[in-house]
């Protein structure tokens, strides 16, 4: 790709690529024309309307109403084409399907941490499947990095104390830019990486030559008990702390009369700083686990309590979105 | 804003008065312009201090009970006293501006020196306040210590808490300088009927400082008191 | 004719000699005088640090300046090229130097706040040079939070107080417009007969006294965060990171229209000037100045797409975002109708105000590609971004800037500039701009990332166009500096009025009078009357 | 060109007034009134604020452009809060926006 040597576009390598290119476009035109236009038009007057002696002035016109009417409104109307179209990609951008594998990436100064469920831990370095939805989870260490994917046309701040998410579904095989572009200091330029697109069955290979330390699940639930979480939080509900089955997806009344919905930031939040958000029925017994857990473990634990609710990360999301699935779809046929 | 017109010659009439600028035509735009200038800035000051709120707005909205449990170890009834010293203050200041319009000079004069007062008073109790928080710990960094679950979020309140009352301090105290001139100018009888701008504008930057305070006072000691 | 020209013999800048007679002057074209040198300075030094960063950029790897080196030079390109230069640089000059003439004044209404303002830009610039010496800050323009308040220990907070100082400048600047708008213009001198230039001050003014506060609040709490140990965006113990972001754009979206809305005002008068005709729709392009200050403040979280806002609110910046662009639309359009039917010739001013509308519609169309959500996932932080505000900050506002410097040139000094070379520093600024920026959209769109020390090696080919183009801008922004220079001593005498303008400030003598006008003007007609008469009148033939 | 001068009584009754609001403020905070606390607190705080920029300010006796001014002020605060609040009051809501659902 590219011409004269010079390469102009990066590989469209995800279902999004051809979206926003094609958006690119549009706006190009648009812009293109009003460009040339109002160039067009001074350079024209400029030739036509020259000053031919000294003395000479302009005809006196001092505006016609009409035309400031369509100037104002054709751009106006326009834009809100750019806007619509945007807007949809965007949204459509933002919401990962159910069905999404979930991939969980920590930013640090300066290096990406990725963590597949199945126990695959890897730095700088993303192994994905070709042609399957991937969702990252993302979240920050120290300050604010940004997981750019340009070859997928995507990218997310990651925040410390907070989870964002992007997805993207890869359609072609290769090894693709992984950028960090939130200024983060130093080695900001450094903290760069490939993501590598693979064949599923590949993928399933490489997956299966880790996992020394079991899947994320288990990780989790090792720390869990570490932690000695399970000593207020039994099964029986009748322990310090809720339980914690089936809580994922639901909505939980809190103490201060407000209600929340438990995701993973959720839970997140409810782990680094349970005194957040208490849940009602409960006192505010349980420590503050900020410091003492590392973004990592904190996903393996986020993952943990999340497979205590079976049906909510499996059946009940990808029933609670079916009806975006289809509307996402016009975009994914090629 | 007030400056601008503080080195003004005294004992004018109203024809060609002596305060009268000479880039200004009249007293009267003179004054219509100090007066727009003295609102633009408040204007400014009103938005430097809607950041702040915000901030705040927002962490109160998230942690309300860390903002509860911190604003709880303030002590109302400082509070409430140095409040009344403010709106009291005010009084005074208005009082001392009505003084100037209708020229009398020495109650101008006994007006301004009680705002003056009052002012010193309320940064005084304010300095017992924070010298209470050293003590307790209470100001947030390294030394911060809080028995409470949510000691972490506290620390946002009692951050917020000095950046606000730190600067509305700092308002007073800049406030209190103004105001020492300008006594010092009403006493030397600077000021008449046709001229008494300063006093004016020193007299709404001190409403604002006021105003400033109306709300701090119920955001700060009053998040829940009840329980 | 211009032979039997003289210069007046008495006027602003002999009228009173001495280091002293300046410093504690009150008159407001000396104080826009010390403004052009402060401010000129500063450009020098931005674009020194510019240079650096595209000497830099030549080589894929980092190799000449360790990486916290290279930060420091965009940082510090940054925050010089906006806080100290672009800010400051239009209304500090030349609306300080004509607003009152313009408006029929003798003065601003405050002057010893404006004179009070320039110190205070001093003492910032001070602090400023002290962040420098001691090592200089790493944080980027924009002082990110938590990395401004907890990581990085560069001097962040001398910095940060320098901005917020100069910031102070900026509004005391504002404020004294919008009163001596108000307050100060001449008898007949309605609103609808300003000058768009006064016009479009005026609402720059409103964005000074509205905005500049709440970035000085921003600054203020990353400042007790840093040195007390405060929490308010730490998000360790419970702070929003993002919070800051908010903050900071609330401010620092409608700055770019600080900086571009008082260029958009010279380009007004040097349009109609040239072409010797009122502007087209002058109320439309009064009331967009207006309307961009307004909408203005409605956008800003079009820079935070990716920051992990709510994808509602996203969707009400990115629409506010493209409302915001219609007044520019209308503007744009005006000037080009105001062009039709014109007498139209291309003095320096007038390949300035050229220059300006291919530059500025580029940086302004590709403003929509970034307002647009799906393009700006993609392009966010990257060179597009870089490319996009170079040609509105560098290609709009200062070729505004320049062309306004070399139409008031003669009624500042009294003087003319060598018009070839104008000319050609014109072309060449034109020329090497886009050779330095073009690419770098390019850049952007296969995705290379901004503040980046070293990058990956598909790259180079158009890094390299860029830093050649710098080098040509370079030069054009060095030749004005020389002939200037010129121009003061051996520059022909200019005469009140060189170009046959129809404003009220070319009526002074040039250089004016201390006082601008020996009897207050009173103004009966309306702005930018070019009729056979009034070209009789002006001497124009 | 004295401009208005207000009676002292006036003065002195909204400083009665300022009194009064503020012994209120205190009161009601020791009440629990639920959600309503810090609404009502915040009104009476801005009732009160109300009276200091109208009397004591003079606004309520100043020319049209102070007026305009003092709302300016409160617009742009307006947007400064309300439109950041936008953001804050919608993360909550996930992604897809119910209508789309
Ligand atoms: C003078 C400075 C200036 C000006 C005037 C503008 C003007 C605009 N800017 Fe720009 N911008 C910056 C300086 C400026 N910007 C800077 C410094 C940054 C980055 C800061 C940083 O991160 O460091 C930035 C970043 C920036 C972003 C964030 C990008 C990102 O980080 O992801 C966005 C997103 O919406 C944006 C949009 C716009 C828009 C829509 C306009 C509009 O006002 C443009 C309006 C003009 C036109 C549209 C052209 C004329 C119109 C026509 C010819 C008619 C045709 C029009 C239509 C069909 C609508 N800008
Ligand atoms: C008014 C604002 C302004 C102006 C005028 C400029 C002018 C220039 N800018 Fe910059 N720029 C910014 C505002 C501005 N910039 C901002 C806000 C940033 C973001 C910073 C951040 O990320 O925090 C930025 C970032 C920025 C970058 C991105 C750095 C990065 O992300 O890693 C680059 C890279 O090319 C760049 C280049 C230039 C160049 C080549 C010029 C040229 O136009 C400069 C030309 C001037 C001279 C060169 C000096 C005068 C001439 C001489 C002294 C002669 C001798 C010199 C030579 C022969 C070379 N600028
Ligand atoms: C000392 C007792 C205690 C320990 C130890 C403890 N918790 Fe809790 N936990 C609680 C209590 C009490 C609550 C309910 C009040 C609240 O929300 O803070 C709770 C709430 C939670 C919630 C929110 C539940 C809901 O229904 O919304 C999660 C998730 C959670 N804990 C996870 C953990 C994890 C993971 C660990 C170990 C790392 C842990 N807890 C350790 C006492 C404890
Ligand atoms: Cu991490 Cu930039
Ligand atoms: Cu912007």
């Amino acid at each position: 790709m590219g011409s004269f040597g010079i390469p102009l576009f990066p590989e469209q390598a995800s279902t999004f690529a051809r979206d926003v290119d094609a958006l690119y476009f549009f706006i190009i035109a648009v812009s293109g024309f009003f460009a040339l236009g109002v160039t067009v038009a001074v350079i024209v007057f400029g030739i036509v309307f020259r000053r031919r002696h000294a003395g000479e002035v302009g005809a006196r016109i001092e505006g016609n109403l009409p035309l400031e009417l369509a100037w104002s409104i054709i751009p106006t109307m326009i834009s809100m084409v750019m806007f619509g179209w945007g807007a949809s990609s965007y949204f459509h951008m933002r919401t990962p399907p159910a069905e999404a594998l979930n991939i969980y990436a920590v930013g640090k100064q300066w290096m990406w941490k990725f963590q597949h469920l199945e126990g695959q831990r890897e730095i700088n370095e993303l192994h994905v499947p070709v042609g399957r939805p991937v969702k990252v989870t993302i979240t920050s260490e120290d300050v604010v990095h940004s997981l750019y994917l340009p070859s997928f046309r995507t990218k997310m701040d990651a925040i410390p104390g907070r989870y964002t998410h992007l997805w993207f579904e890869a359609t072609k095989v290769g090894e693709y830019h992984i950028f960090c572009t939130e200024y983060c200091g130093t080695n900001h330029s450094g903290m760069i990486g490939t993501v590598v697109v693979m064949e599923p069955n590949d993928y399933q290979a490489w997956l299966a030559g880790g996992g020394v330390e079991g899947t994320l699940v288990e990780r989790g639930q090792r720390l869990f008990q570490d932690l000695a979480c399970g000593t207020c939080h039994l099964d029986t509900g009748k322990g310090r702390g809720p339980s914690l089955n089936d809580i994922v997806g639901k909505t939980v009344a809190l103490a201060d009369g407000s209600t929340a919905v438990v995701d993973e930031g959720y839970l997140r939040e409810s782990i680094i700083n349970s005194q957040a958000k208490i849940v009602q029925g409960y006192q505010p017994l349980m420590p503050a686990f900020q410091g003492l857990v590392s973004e990592d473990n904190l996903v393996a634990l986020v993952e943990y309590v999340k497979s205590l609710s079976p049906q909510a990360t499996t059946t009940a999301p990808a029933a609670a979105t079916a009806p975006a699935a289809p509307a996402a779809d016009p975009t994914k046929k090629k | 804003m007030s400056n601008a017109v503080a080195h003004a010659e005294a004992h004018g009439h109203a024809v060609h008065h002596d305060a009268l600028q000479h880039h200004f035509e009249t007293m009267q735009q003179q004054k219509e312009a100090s007066t727009l200038g003295m609102w633009v800035f408040l204007l400014t000051e009103v938005l430097f201090f809607g950041g702040l709120f915000f901030a705040y707005l927002l962490y109160r909205v998230w942690y309300f009970d860390a903002f509860a449990e911190a604003s709880r170890t303030l002590d109302i009834s400082l509070g409430a006293f140095n409040t009344a010293v403010l709106i009291g203050s005010s009084l005074t200041m208005a009082l001392a501006v009505r003084s100037a319009q209708t020229n009398q000079r020495s109650a101008t004069v006994r007006w301004l020196i009680s705002t003056i007062v009052l002012g010193c008073v309320f940064l005084g109790v304010k300095v017992v306040e924070y010298a209470d928080k050293f003590e307790h710990h209470h100001v947030p960094g390294p030394h911060f210590i809080s028995e409470s679950p949510w000691a972490a979020q506290e620390q946002l309140f009692f951050s917020l808490y000095f950046t606000m009352t730190g600067l509305h301090a700092l308002h007073m105290i800049v406030g209190v300088g103004i105001m020492s001139v300008i006594t010092w100018m009403a006493a030397k009888g600077k000021f008449d009927e046709h001229y008494y701008t300063p006093v004016e504008m020193a007299g709404l930057y001190w409403h604002f400082v006021d105003l400033v305070w109306i709300y701090l006072f119920p955001l700060l000691y009053l998040v829940e008191r009840h329980n | 004719m211009l032979d039997t020209l003289k210069l007046p013999e008495r006027h602003y800048l002999n009228n009173g000699h001495g280091l002293k007679s300046w410093l504690l002057t009150k008159d407001h074209k000396r104080i826009a005088i010390m403004y052009l040198i402060s401010i000129s300075v500063m450009f020098l030094i931005g674009g020194l640090f510019a240079a650096a960063v595209r000497v830099e950029l030549m080589t894929p790897e980092g190799d000449l300046f360790l990486a916290d080196t290279y930060n420091k030079m965009f940082t510090m390109h940054g925050v010089v090229m906006v806080f100290f230069f672009l800010i400051p640089s239009t209304p500090a000059v030349l609306g300080n130097f004509l607003i009152p003439p313009m408006i029929g004044a003798k003065d601003l209404a405050f002057p010893r706040i404006n004179l009070l303002s320039l110190y205070l830009l001093w003492v910032g610039a001070a602090f400023f040079f002290y962040a420098l010496f001691a090592g200089g800050v790493d944080t980027g323009w924009t002082f990110y939070t938590p990395f401004s308040s907890s990581a990085s220990n560069s001097n962040v907070v001398p910095t940060a107080l320098g901005a917020f100082i100069s910031g102070f400048s900026s509004i005391l600047t504002g404020l004294n417009f919008i009163v001596t708008i108000h307050r100060m213009r001449a008898p007949g001198l309605t609103w609808f007969r300003l000058p768009l230039f006064v016009w479009a001050h005026y609402a720059t003014s409103l964005i000074q006294v509205l905005g500049t506060p709440v970035v000085a609040i921003t600054i203020v709490m990353v400042a007790v965060e840093r040195m007390f140990g405060f929490a308010i965006f730490d998000p360790v113990r419970g702070g929003d990171p993002v919070l800051f972001q908010h903050l900071f754009w609330f401010y620092s979206h409608p700055a770019v229209y600080i900086m571009i809305l008082p260029a958009m005002g010279v380009i007004s008068e040097v349009v109609s000037t040239f072409s010797r005709k009122t502007i087209f729709g002058y109320s439309f392009v009064a009331f967009s100045s207006l309307a961009i200050a307004v909408f203005g403040f409605l956008v800003w979280a079009h820079h935070l797409f990716v920051a992990g806002i709510s994808t509602y609110s996203a969707m009400v910046f990115s629409f506010l975002s493209f409302a915001v662009a219609i007044p520019s639309a209308v503007k744009t359009f005006n000037w080009a109708a105001t062009l039709y039917k014109g007498a139209i010739s291309f003095e320096t001013p007038m390949l300035y105000a050229y220059g300006f509308f291919g530059l500025f519609l580029i940086g302004g169309l590709t403003g929509l590609f970034l307002a647009t959500l799906g393009v700006d996932i993609h392009v966010h932080d990257t060179y597009f971004v870089v490319a996009h505000f170079h040609y509105i900050m560098v290609g709009g506002a200062i070729m505004g800037y320049l062309g306004g410097l070399h139409f008031w040139w003669p009624k500042l000094t009294g003087r003319m500039y060598s018009e070839f070379f104008s000319r050609i520093s014109a072309i060449l600024v034109f020329v090497g701009f886009n050779l330095t920026f073009f690419p770098q959209f390019m850049l952007g769109y296969m995705g290379m990332p901004r503040r980046y020390h070293a990058y990956p090696d598909e790259f180079q080919v158009l890094n390299i166009m860029s830093s050649a183009g710098a080098a040509v801008l370079g030069v054009g922004y060095l030749l004005p500096v020389l002939y200037f220079l010129w121009s003061l001593k051996r520059g022909e005498v200019a005469g009140p009025n060189p170009w046959g303008a129809s404003g009220l400030e070319w009526q002074m003598p040039s250089p004016p009078p201390t006082e601008n006008f020996k009897e207050q003007p009173v103004v009966h007609g309306e702005p930018y009357e070019y009729t056979p008469h009034v070209a009789r009148e002006a001497n124009l033939v | 060109m004295s401009g208005h001068v207000s009676p002292k009584s006036l003065y002195y009754s909204i400083f009665g007034a300022l009194m009064v609001l503020t012994a209120i403020t205190v009161f009601a905070a020791f009440l629990n009134l639920g959600a309503m606390n810090a609404p009502l607190a915040l009104a009476i705080a801005t009732f009160k604020a109300t009276l200091v920029v109208l009397f004591f300010m003079h606004v309520k006796y100043s020319s049209r452009l102070t007026k305009l001014v003092v709302t300016t002020s409160l617009f742009f605060l307006a947007i400064l809060l309300g439109e950041m609040m936008m953001d804050y009051a919608t993360r909550g809501l996930g992604v897809i926006p119910p209508p789309l659902q």
